[in-house]
């Protein structure tokens, strides 16, 4: 017989309101096995803890309920408590009597009802509960951040200046990533190129640090500690070691026809480039689809150009295995697709821009060298209303539900620009809320519209079109309760931002959730915002939602602090909850292994005894490090061989039993 | 009508650890006294509702009016229970079931040798407290008993304090292997039996685990002993301990109404499929 | 039949006097044509007694579980329909192949003695006295084989192994279950169904297990009825080859088989064609996934 | 049949740790209410749920099951709920070739995002098994009345 | 003696259930069984035999022994009421009535079994004597008349026209409770038996099995039936399934079993079955490891222990369900011929 011991937390009044506690304590003590049922204000808190603590000890208890909040919350608290009383930790059941009962039922009478029912679920649970001893892992003392925008850097080196190793995968040929794009950063117009490079710079000398561009990871495997992932390093066609950057084989190329990515495709590169004069690691690449050599085999202008002797039209993908402790996801963001806003014309007219490649036209280093010039026809525009809200903020199903947070004040600062720059061009902005919640960010945007006289129209705009070469933009000033409609020489709009897609495969591969927008979920919203909910895993940058670039290094910093605090352990405990295999049941049939998503289950010839059973036979063997405890294996299982610590047949039983009661 | 499945209630009053493995349980009738009287020997059937029922040999013996007494050995469903469950409990107990030993018939006025290994005293510790309380009724009282170890001796405390205090019975004890705290005979029971050349007289008493039954027997006829001098109680699976359910045959022979007591040369008549 | 009886025994004879096989799996003559009893024979003396007939039935593969732990390799006489059991048993290791000398033998269809009881066989068409299972026959071909010995086979248009399925799939609710009401109330629980079928091949079955939390012996009501059949059923979804054993052993003539044609049925259209047993070394629809398989809500859609 | 009054369904739900246990969390704290005659049970992943536990549920007196896991793709195991989805397929098919109302279990993919779609998913599965009446197709009479 | 005319039987059913129940062969699914008797269902009253013999409805597959509740360390018995109802059994076969005998001596022995001591009190058996015998019966061996079977009423059909004879106080009751429905037979009667004791005698005389030779079963012969190297052979093949046992009149084994209802415990005892692995198994092990042993036991006990015990009488009643129904047609005649040897031998 287990000797339980119940106890039931107010929560303040969270769980004492709408739960009669003290009826839920009461009801318990009946239940065969419970020898102890109490209440408390807060379980969770000092005293809460020290009261189950004694209890265990008064009433020599085998085995705890604590009917609290979510499991989520605080079974590792209610576990370490048992532990620090000599109760196993894993003799600690939770019944969740807040947020799946005392936040949903007003009524309560049904709240009580529900409370009890759930409790006494536990009660049939744990008294079914074995103590488990917790293992360990070593733990493998190298970082992978994936992405090498201002996310991934910073976190690589936060990680690398803490002493160690740290490899950064990037899947465009330089690191950078979308912060190298822009011209100026909001609010102190700080020349965004100029306080990035340095930073790449310093990435690509730390000796911890090795990056590896143009590559992508294929395959992840492994745990917390101990992942083990695949990494191809696609094809440049240049060596990388021999490669000095010098450029003359861009000179000689005679395929120009290439976009130019980076600049948004506003103008051509050659089919051999190196993306931006600062790129890093700075070497080129050929890209198959335009090199002549590769696709018709004649050319080779650029291998003869080179000095070096760093082309090499044989060069292949290269596939390597490395391994990690930790992984970290920065795999930033895109602009939104516009087609689904054909309104705004911006497949109808090429001086209807995005606000990323306004901030090209802008950039000194771009497609106009900084001249702000219509894309259509190199005129000077002298109209230009910038749209916000370009797909965020739309629950219509076409854009996304969520503000891109970013856009206000980047449109603030085009306009600033603009109007800094060129004083005689009139900007108009239409907008449904400026939002500028931000160190210094409302100062910014009163100074666009006070000191630059931006034309704020708050508003909606209906439609863009193209007439004759100018452009009309019908739309609704709300303050003055009127219909608009202006002449733009261009019309820039402010589309919203979301993840880039690499992420979401990546987050299958990493067994990582994600929101329904494609952003990786947090361990928790507030308190772990930088961790994923699988271990090991970590955040950083817009993969985990919109942010600004202090922001983004802010979290890449946080990302890798936990990084560091992971890798600075020799050893991690691993969770005893995990698949185990009754050999005298087992039949050897191998259907466990095929669906172990971690290779867990091996097999083995050996001699099994057991009453009336002395043979030898194939049985399954579970690796307690590699095993996870999903449970798959348990379900293909007929013989019930295989069952699942923590969450056996019995036990999941014993709680269905005690719920339809 | 009474049925003979079902069982009577009784309430466990006493519980001692007597080996690791090994807790001795006392069991009285709700209103106190013994749920119903029984012979050395013999044997009950004890369940707890939605555990299990088994068979288990009353090892108090039928003189105590008080209770009856237990020695149960942890290895299943039930026992576990039984050895998690504290005083107090209630428990169903049916029976007496078996034949027991003959105390009243054969063994009367016999000298009597007791050979029990690890919880086989078990069944035993009945008969030789009967053969205490009536030790006028029978000859010299000879007791080996054997085990792995010294703290897997069952009620060791019992063989010192009474049964080795008894004038006229000799008690011989050995462990498997030895071990420090121990200064008595080490080794297996067949072999000390044959160590201690017992006249082949009387009657002999064995009880144990199959293998050690199988080579003390051996011993004994080396020493002399006919089969028809050496008795034993057996233990098969058994559901509802009045000849009825049909799986504890031995041969034509049910083993918890025709025996659990059966004398060797019985015994060896039937088949070997036990 | 006799001639490819004598061809068997002509080959199981030569290959034990090489010493290359140690024992014969195949059928022992009964005391009647139609009571012929699977059978081990370790000598030549005893296959005097070995015999092919048209009734046998039986599905030899299962006792091969058994075989892999003796010593040397035992010749088997496997039809084609039982070889898909055998690849199934071999797959999943439970009948080790080097063990095993797989004596292909050909099946002309095998006859059901509850059908043949009391007739003239010279009367009516071979096809009325068929197993059940031998109508919706697989074919001649055997999957596996070390050697394979010739003769007729069953001539005879296969029917639809599923238009019963899909008969029943037909009707409403309420008349399907209670048709698989009668027939479950009948089962007996006597375990033939189970202990017969090469799929059911644990050590030792949930049923059996008094620590699984489900072991019962008897169905007490309906719902344990229900609840043998469906999770037997579910045990051997995906392993299934449809050797239609079960229902030729239930003494109650329940015919099981419906339950795992049913999921073979839905595997079939959900996840692709699937026969278990095909070949070794198959990965079954229940141990794998398409990232584009049909969400539940889908593939139970339509009839109420 | 007669459905009574005052009668509730019981309902078990399987949730899956990571996701749909997450989601229920934050219907909770987002205070999104769903009937009491929902209980939950923690799972790691939707691939742990036994058809033994289903059948064991309508056993004991429950009149819907529901099985929530992570959307595909998303398993925090990477493939558990693709296994799930299959056998959770196929058996409920099974039930439904045995005559029982297939309105009676269901699968739902529920993200830790979504505990908006979790308590609608649980309003809706209550209301469908409410229409449907007592299991009386899947009952285990020994379990359904207190004895003597 | 009395009769009534076959296509009368429905009017003879609906008395006989008006008062009590009433069992008797039913046709259901291809299969015949006894069941309750209802005017919808399907009536197989001659059908040669059913699927499960009547031995179920005295000693049911699964059948409460008592429950219990558990309060915190207490424990309260509630006992389970005897069954108290009325029935009647008609159509059993010659076999299956003497299988009665079998399981009398086993359950009303002492301690008496009070369940199935009830249903027999309560049960009134009218048999039906056999005319169309099948190849696989064998009653004969077992010195089974199947045209005067026992029981408490005897029945015979003969020429359309069903003759009825109480052979017992219960089985007069019963039928003075039918009032005017059945009629006197008269001296024709006997006529009647008379034919059709030599009929069915001379189709019994021309089955597959006649003469079937026990003499080698005698409980002097135990040890050696027992160690009879010919086991081996005849159970390799064993399914180890229960069919023979439960399809059989006789075979009595049960197991009794908790069950958790949730609102307390049910103990019932169901059939078991030598057959089955776990039957004797115990934690260390079991003294019958393989199907050899339990093969074995079962048909030892049904020729040799039993009669040990028994005065010389057989636990099995030839009735042949075995024969028929075993998957592997391994069953006790073929364990009879090998081991007793073949007359012909």
């Amino acid at each position: 017989m287990q000797r339980i011991g119940v106890f039931v937390c107010w929560c303040g009044s969270n769980i004492a309101g709408p739960v009669d506690v003290e009826r839920v304590a009461e009801a318990m003590k009946s239940v065969p096995g419970v020898v102890h049922s109490t209440t408390y204000q807060y379980m969770c808190s000092e005293v809460g803890q020290s009261r189950i603590m004694e209890a265990i000890k008064e009433h020599q208890l085998t085995g705890v309920v604590v009917c609290s909040c979510s499991p989520r919350m605080h079974e590792n608290t209610f576990r370490k408590t048992a532990q620090r009383a000599g109760l196993n930790p894993y003799m600690v059941e939770i019944a969740n009597i807040r947020e799946q009962c005392s936040w949903i039922h007003k009524d309560k009478e049904v709240g009580t009802q529900k409370a009890i029912v759930l409790a006494k679920a536990a009660v049939a649970k744990v008294m079914l509960n074995t103590p488990l001893q917790a293992g360990t892992s070593p733990v493998i003392k190298r970082a992978l951040v994936i992405g090498g925008g201002i996310a991934g850097i910073q976190t690589a080196l936060d990680i690398a200046d803490a002493g160690y190793e740290v490899d950064i995968v990037e899947k465009s040929p330089t690191i950078g990533g979308r912060m190298a794009q822009l011209d100026k950063t909001f609010p102190t117009l700080d020349c965004s190129a100029c306080i990035l490079t340095p930073k790449m710079v310093d990435a690509a000398q730390n000796e911890k640090i090795d990056i590896i561009s143009y590559a992508q990871v294929e395959k992840v495997s492994g745990f917390v500690g101990n992942f083990t992932v695949t990494i191809r390093k696609k094809a440049r066609f240049v060596d990388e070691l021999k490669c000095t950057g010098c450029g003359a084989c861009m000179e000689k190329c005679p395929s120009k026809k290439g976009k130019n990515e980076f600049n948004m495709g506003l103008n051509n590169r050659t089919a051999i480039y190196i993306p931006f004069a600062q790129a890093i690691p700075n070497v080129a690449v050929i890209d198959p689809e335009q090199c002549l050599k590769l696709k018709t085999g004649k050319c080779g202008l650029c291998e003869r150009v080179c000095s070096a002797g760093a082309i090499n039209y044989k060069q292949e993908d290269e596939v390597f295995e490395r391994q990690y402790g930790a992984i970290v996801a920065a795999t930033g963001f895109k602009p939104i697709d516009l087609d689904a806003f054909d309104e705004y014309g911006y497949s109808q007219s090429k001086d209807v821009v995005t606000s990323l490649e306004f901030e090209r036209i802008m950039n000194a280093a771009g497609p106009t060298g900084g001249q702000l010039v219509r894309p259509s026809d190199g005129k000077h525009p002298h109209e230009i209303v910038f749209i916000q809200c370009v797909g965020s903020r739309d629950t219509s199903g076409c854009g996304k539900p969520y503000c891109s947070k970013i856009c206000c004040m980047y449109t603030a600062k085009h306009a600033m620009l603009v109007r800094d720059k060129y004083p005689d061009v009139n900007v108009h902005v239409f907008y449904i809320d400026v939002r500028t919640p931000g160190k210094n960010f409302d100062e910014f945007y009163r100074r666009a519209v006070e000191q630059y006289g931006v034309d704020y129209i708050k508003g909606m705009v209906g439609k863009v079109f193209p007439e004759g070469d100018k452009l009309i933009v019908q739309g609704s000033d709300l303050i003055n309760g009127k219909q608009l409609a202006l002449q733009a020489d261009m019309v820039v709009l402010a589309a919203a931002i979301e993840p880039d897609p690499s992420a979401r495969k990546l987050a299958t591969m990493l067994t990582a959730s994600m929101d329904t927008n494609d952003f990786f979920t947090e361990a928790h919203p507030k308190l772990r915002p930088v961790e994923s909910p699988t271990a090991g895993v970590f955040l950083s940058g817009v993969c985990q939602g919109p942010k600004d670039i202090p922001e983004t290094v802010a979290q890449a910093g946080a990302a890798a602090s936990k990084v560091i605090g992971l890798l600075a352990k020799d050893h991690l405990v691993t969770n005893p909850c995990v698949a185990q295999s009754n050999e005298l049941l087992c039949n050897g049939c191998s259907q466990c292994e095929r669906v172990c998503p971690y290779g867990a289950i091996s097999y083995v010839e050996k001699e099994i005894r057991g009453p009336g059973v002395r043979e030898v036979r194939r049985v399954a063997q579970v690796n307690p490090a590699v095993c996870q405890g999903c449970g798959a294996c348990t379900v293909t299982c007929p013989s019930g061989a295989m069952d699942l610590q923590g969450f056996s047949n019995l036990q999941i039983m014993a709680e269905v039993d005690a719920i339809c009661k | 009508m009474s049925e003979a499945l079902i069982p009577m209630l009784g309430v466990v009053t006493a519980i001692r650890q007597d080996t690791p493995d090994v807790k001795t349980f006392r069991v009285e009738a709700l209103g106190g006294g013994k749920c119903f009287e029984h012979m050395p020997g013999q044997c009950a059937m004890l369940s707890i509702p939605g555990v299990g029922e088994a068979m288990f040999s009353i090892t108090s013996s039928p003189t105590v009016k008080e209770y009856m007494e237990f020695s149960i050995k942890k290895c299943g469903c039930l026992t576990d229970w039984l050895h998690r469950m504290d005083v107090g409990q209630q428990i169903l107990i049916r029976g007496p079931y078996g034949n027991g030993f003959p105390v009243e018939g054969e063994l009367k006025g016999q000298n009597l040798l007791f050979i029990a290994g690890g919880i086989g005293l078990a069944p035993l510790r009945s008969v030789i407290n009967y053969c205490r309380h009536y030790r006028q009724n029978y000859g010299n009282i000879q007791i080996l008993y054997g085990s792995r170890s010294k703290d897997d001796l069952v009620d060791y405390q019992e063989i010192l304090d009474e049964w080795m205090q008894d004038e006229g019975i000799k008690v011989y004890l050995t462990i498997d292997r030895a071990q420090e705290g121990w200064d008595g005979h080490v080794g297996f029971v067949p072999s000390y039996v044959e160590e201690l050349g017992f006249d082949p007289q009387g009657k002999v008493l064995v009880c144990g685990p199959p293998i050690m039954i199988k080579f003390t027997l051996q011993s004994l006829e080396k020493l002399g002993f006919t089969k028809q001098q050496v008795f034993t109680t057996m233990e098969l699976r058994m559901k509802c301990g009045v000849g009825k359910c049909g799986r504890c045959n031995i041969g034509d022979k049910y083993v918890c109404k025709d025996g659990p007591v059966f004398r060797f040369d019985e015994l060896s008549e039937l088949p070997d499929e036990y | 039949m006799q001639g490819t009886a004598q061809l068997i025994l002509e080959r199981a004879r030569e290959l034990m006097q090489s010493g290359q096989i140690q024992r014969v799996l195949g059928w022992e003559k009964g005391e009647f044509e139609h009571d012929p009893t699977p059978a081990f024979f370790e000598s030549e003396e005893e296959l005097q007694n070995f015999c092919y007939n048209d009734y046998c039935g039986a599905n030899l593969s299962k006792y091969l579980i058994a075989a892999s732990k003796l010593e040397g390799k035992t010749l088997v006489c496997i039809k084609p329909c039982d070889s898909y059991s055998l690849n199934q048993l071999i797959t999943e290791h439970r009948v080790n192949r080097e063990k095993v000398f797989v004596l292909a033998v050909p099946c002309p269809g095998m006859l059901d003695p509850v059908k043949t009881e009391g007739k003239d066989l010279s009367q009516g068409e071979r096809k009325d006295y068929l197993l059940d299972k031998c109508l919706c026959c697989k074919g001649a071909e055997h999957k596996i084989a070390d050697e394979t010995i010739e003769g007729p086979s069953l001539d005879l248009a296969p029917e639809d192994r599923f238009a019963q399925v899909r008969e029943l799939e037909a009707l409403s609710p309420q008349e399907r279950f209670d048709f698989w009401r009668g027939e479950l109330s009948r089962c007996i629980r006597c375990n033939a169904c189970r202990n017969v079928c090469p799929a059911c091949s644990c050590v030792k079955c949930v049923f059996d297990n008094p620590n699984s939390g489900v072991s019962s012996k008897a169905s007490a009501d309906d719902f344990e009825e229900n609840m043998f059949h469906i999770i037997r059923a579910f045990h051997v979804a995906g392993r299934c080859t449809d050797c239609g054993e079960c229902s030729r052993v239930c003494p109650q003539r329940i015919p099981l088989h419906l339950l795992n044609r049913k999921f073979i049925a839905d595997i079939d259209e959900l996840y692709g064609e699937y026969q278990a047993g095909e070949e070794a070394e198959q990965r079954s629809p229940l141990v794998n996934y398409q990232t584009t398989d049909k969400e539940p809500s889908d593939a139970l859609k339509g009839r109420g | 049949m007669q459905v009574r009054q005052d009668w509730k369904p019981k309902i078990v739900a399987f949730c899956c740790n990571w996701c749909s246990y997450a989601g229920a969390d934050l219907a909770g704290s987002s205070r999104r209410s769903y009937p009491a005659d929902v209980k939950i049970i923690r799972v790691p992943c939707s691939c742990r749920v036994n058809p033994l536990f289903i059948l064991r549920a309508f056993q004991r007196g429950a009149d819907g099951v529901i099985i929530c896991g992570c959307h595909p793709g998303d398993c925090h195991y990477t493939s558990g709920n693709y296994y799930a989805r299959r056998r959770m397929t196929l058996l409920f098919k099974m039930l439904e070739y045995l005559g029982i109302e297939k309105g009676r279990t269901r699968v739902e993919w529920v993200s830790a995002a979504e505990g908006a779609k979790f308590s609608s998913v649980m309003n809706d599965f209550v209301q469908t098994v409410t229409a449907l009446g007592e299991n009386v197709k899947l009952e285990d009479l020994r379990c359904k009345e207190p004895l003597n | 003696m009395k009769k009534i005319a076959e296509n009368r039987l429905p009017e003879l059913y609906q008395a006989l259930s008006a008062e009590r129940k009433l069992y008797l062969p039913l046709e259901e699914g291809g299969v015949v069984g006894y069941g309750l008797y209802s005017p919808e269902k399907k009536t197989a009253l001659t059908a040669p035999s059913t699927v499960k013999s009547p031995k179920e409805l005295f000693f049911p597959q699964v059948e409460g022994v008592v429950n219990f509740q558990m309060q915190g360390k207490n424990i309260d018995i509630l006992p389970i009421e005897m069954p108290k109802e009325d029935f009647v059994v008609m159509g059993v076969r010659a076999c299956d009535v003497r299988s009665f005998d079998v399981l009398d001596r086993v359950f009303l022995s002492d301690p008496v079994d009070g369940y199935y001591a009830a249903r027999r009190e309560h049960g009134t058996i009218v048999s039906l004597a056999c005319d169309q015998p099948q190849n696989s019966c064998f009653c004969e061996a077992f010195g089974i008349d199947a045209a005067a079977p026992a029981g408490d009423v005897r029945c015979f059909i003969r020429e359309g026209v069903l003759y009825w004879q109480a052979l017992t106080d219960k089985g007069q009751a019963l039928t003075d409770s039918l009032f005017g429905l059945l009629e006197e037979a008269g001296p024709a009667g006997q006529e009647q038996q008379e034919a059709f004791t030599a009929e069915t005698k001379e189709k019994l005389q021309a089955l597959p099995y006649h003469g079937l030779d026990l003499s080698a079963f005698t409980p002097d012969r135990l040890g050696e039936l027992f160690h009879d190297p010919k086991w081996k052979k005849l159970s390799q093949a064993c399914l180890g399934c229960g069919s023979c046992t439960f399809v059989c009149p006789t075979c009595q084994c049960y197991d009794v079993r908790d069950f958790d209802t949730g609102h307390g415990i049910q103990r019932y005892r169901c059939w078991d079955s030598c057959m089955y692995s776990d039957f004797t198994m115990m934690a260390h092990g079991t003294p019958r490891p393989t199907q050899l042993e339990k093969f074995r036991q079962r048909f030892m006990h049904k020729l040799v222990y039993f009669p040990s015990n028994n005065e010389g009488m057989y636990s099995c009643v030839g009735c042949g369900r075995c024969v028929r129904k075993c998957p592997i047609h391994m069953h006790i005649v073929k364990v009879i011929k090998a081991l007793g040897g073949k007359k012909d031998e």
